[in-house]
């Protein structure tokens, strides 16, 4: 392994706007300095965890990422609220529970068509969809063969990116239905608040009406 | 305030899996009646309010309405001879909802984690020497390209001519190689297009151009292909 | 002078989208950590320096410059041709915007003349024809009937498979993707209907209720 190498590497991945695969990595390398280049597939990740450590023992605010199929540069964490400061409002609004939802749903499932999704989620999703689909999160990835042919969606590298993955693999696991059954307790608290609303008005709704009849 | 909690809930599953927690209801064996009257009374709610009660409601409520029905009829029965609970669909769109549903808060996790993190901003500045096989003089711009490059100049500054005047344009092929040569100075470079963009005459444009053509038989610019389609970059050659 | 801030320094200008002014600098800090804080506007250029002298001793394939809107991080020159081979290769994969605008009207459009094209684009669009037309992903399929008979132009079978599609007609329709109009009258049926049966149900849960309280 060529350790000359290791600056080559760091200056390519600096330099790329988008996370930038191992093989064309690997290609820039070769078209560079011939295809009888020592440097193997393998090697590459192991001179980027020396660059890793190299920039943790002197203090460098970021570092090498693998996210999205390849590799990138992102400040670490605690840098956050500064830099955090200088991004636009856009990069800091997050996703609605229904994006998330319908996101969630398509990246299980995929390839998933509109009716499929609207089965699950009891909702019609056509704005849900469009907004995904213009946020680059989800793509069309052709016609499924049932009847109108409906169109299939999936997941995109911008997703990955956006939740932080490698690869679609590294998802969390939803549960088995079975896992779930007679479970409990179910995660929603600050549904717990409305709750008491809903009741109390429908107590009033109720109340009145009675009243009303008196 | 009380609108915007109303909404919360993502749809009819939602409400439903709502009404199961609160209650502590088991789902695979759901009080109809009770749930159903529920589900109504949020409708009315709504309705109340002057929300608009989404069409997935009123499906969801019809479809409550149904099952309650044949709650009360015999039970139907399947191949095997066993009695089809009437509840049996709804409970398995429930569960399957429920476990994306669950899914959401981890992506919400992920979400926040990773709006922590943030990429190079600048790329603008970085050393970059172009591929040696797109330095060789016109690689890829064929004459063609020139020749088109040529005719859409023209056109559009045709376009801009409304007025028909017959004016002598005092100008010169050594003036415009100058005016080449400057927008090109120390290893600038410079779009064809953009050369001729703030030009109005057409004559002007073929001086220009014959200028351009004068500048690389001396080798003092080079053409290259323009990363914009059909357009091509003028530079200028240190040595020239 | 506080030397905690030299990381902080690092990562906002790495992430900023522009060179990146002192005074713009000092005032993230500021914004973040509170007026009091101890580094001064003369001392900022003091720590870039010291960046940037850490960057040459442990060897980074890159270094902070400053230009004329402020600093900016570059790679150094010693790695230009594989960074120029990776921005150019870059560059030559992505179609143009002005491209792909022009396609995608002949694709949903065809057959269609360069008048219309015109028409619709508010520019001249002959570059785009024959560079499409070069690549092959369209083609002449005629001329039209009217004045000037201009040419017809429609999609090749090769923009069928740059784009992973079996036939035109699978192409997305624009309707599928936006918000589709619900129809309004039979939603309007479904709530008249619905209404009777909440009204019904709320009657009777009166009528209990009168009875317990009675």
């Amino acid at each position: 392994m060529d350790r000359d190498y290791k600056s080559v590497i760091e200056s390519i991945i600096f330099a790329s706007d988008e996370p930038l695969a191992e093989k064309d990595l690997l290609n820039v390398i070769r078209e560079i300095d011939g295809d009888d280049i020592k440097l193997k597939l393998g090697e590459l990740n192991e001179l980027v965890e020396e660059l890793n450590s190299d920039y943790k023992e002197t203090g460098r605010a970021f570092k090498i990422i693998k996210i999205a199929g390849g590799y990138a540069f992102a400040t670490n964490k605690e840098y956050a609220k500064y830099v955090g400061f200088l991004t636009t409002e856009k990069s800091k609004r997050r996703l609605s529970q229904s994006a998330l939802e319908t996101l969630a749903l398509i990246a299980y499932k995929q390839p998933i068509t509109k009716p499929e999704i609207e089965a699950i989620r009891g909702v019609s999703s056509d704005y849900m969809l469009s907004t995904l689909l213009d946020k680059k999160l989800i793509k069309i990835e052709g016609r499924a063969e049932t009847i109108g042919r409906p169109l299939l969606y999936g997941t995109t590298d911008e997703f990955l990116k956006y939740f932080g993955l490698n690869s679609i693999t590294d998802l969390p696991k939803p549960r088995e239905i079975e896992d779930i059954e007679r479970d409990a307790e179910f995660l929603d608290q600050k549904r717990k608040i409305m709750m008491n609303q809903i009741e109390e008005n429908i107590e009033n709704e109720l109340e009145s009406k009675t009243n009303e009849i008196e | 305030m009380f609108k915007l909690k109303l909404q919360q809930f993502e749809g009819p599953l939602d409400l439903l899996l709502f009404f199961i927690k609160r209650d502590e209801l088991d789902i695979y064996d759901i009080p109809i009646s009770k749930i159903t009257k529920e589900f109504m009374e949020y409708l009315n709610l709504m309705e109340k309010l002057s929300l608009e009660v989404a069409g997935d409601f009123i499906l969801m409520a019809s479809t409550l309405m149904q099952i309650k029905v044949k709650m009360l009829l015999p039970r139907e029965v399947n191949e095997k001879g066993e009695e089809i609970d009437p509840r049996e669909e709804l409970v398995r769109a429930l569960l399957e909802y429920r476990r994306y549903k669950e899914m959401t808060e981890e992506f919400a996790v992920l979400e926040s984690e990773q709006k922590k993190i943030f990429y190079r901003g600048n790329f603008k500045n970085d050393e970059i020497e172009k591929p040696e096989e797109l330095q060789t003089l016109l690689k890829n711009v064929t004459v063609f390209d020139l020749l088109q490059a040529f005719k859409s100049a023209i056109t559009r500054a045709e376009e801009e001519e409304h007025v028909h005047e017959i004016e002598k344009v005092n100008v010169t092929i050594e003036e415009q190689m100058n005016y080449i040569l400057d927008k090109v100075k120390t290893g600038g470079k410079i779009n064809f297009i953009n050369l001729v963009s703030g030009i109005k005459e057409k004559i002007r444009i073929i001086v220009t151009f014959i200028a351009m053509l004068e500048l690389v038989k001396l080798r003092k610019i080079d053409l290259r292909e323009s990363e914009t389609f059909n357009d091509f970059e003028i530079y200028g050659l240190e040595n020239g």
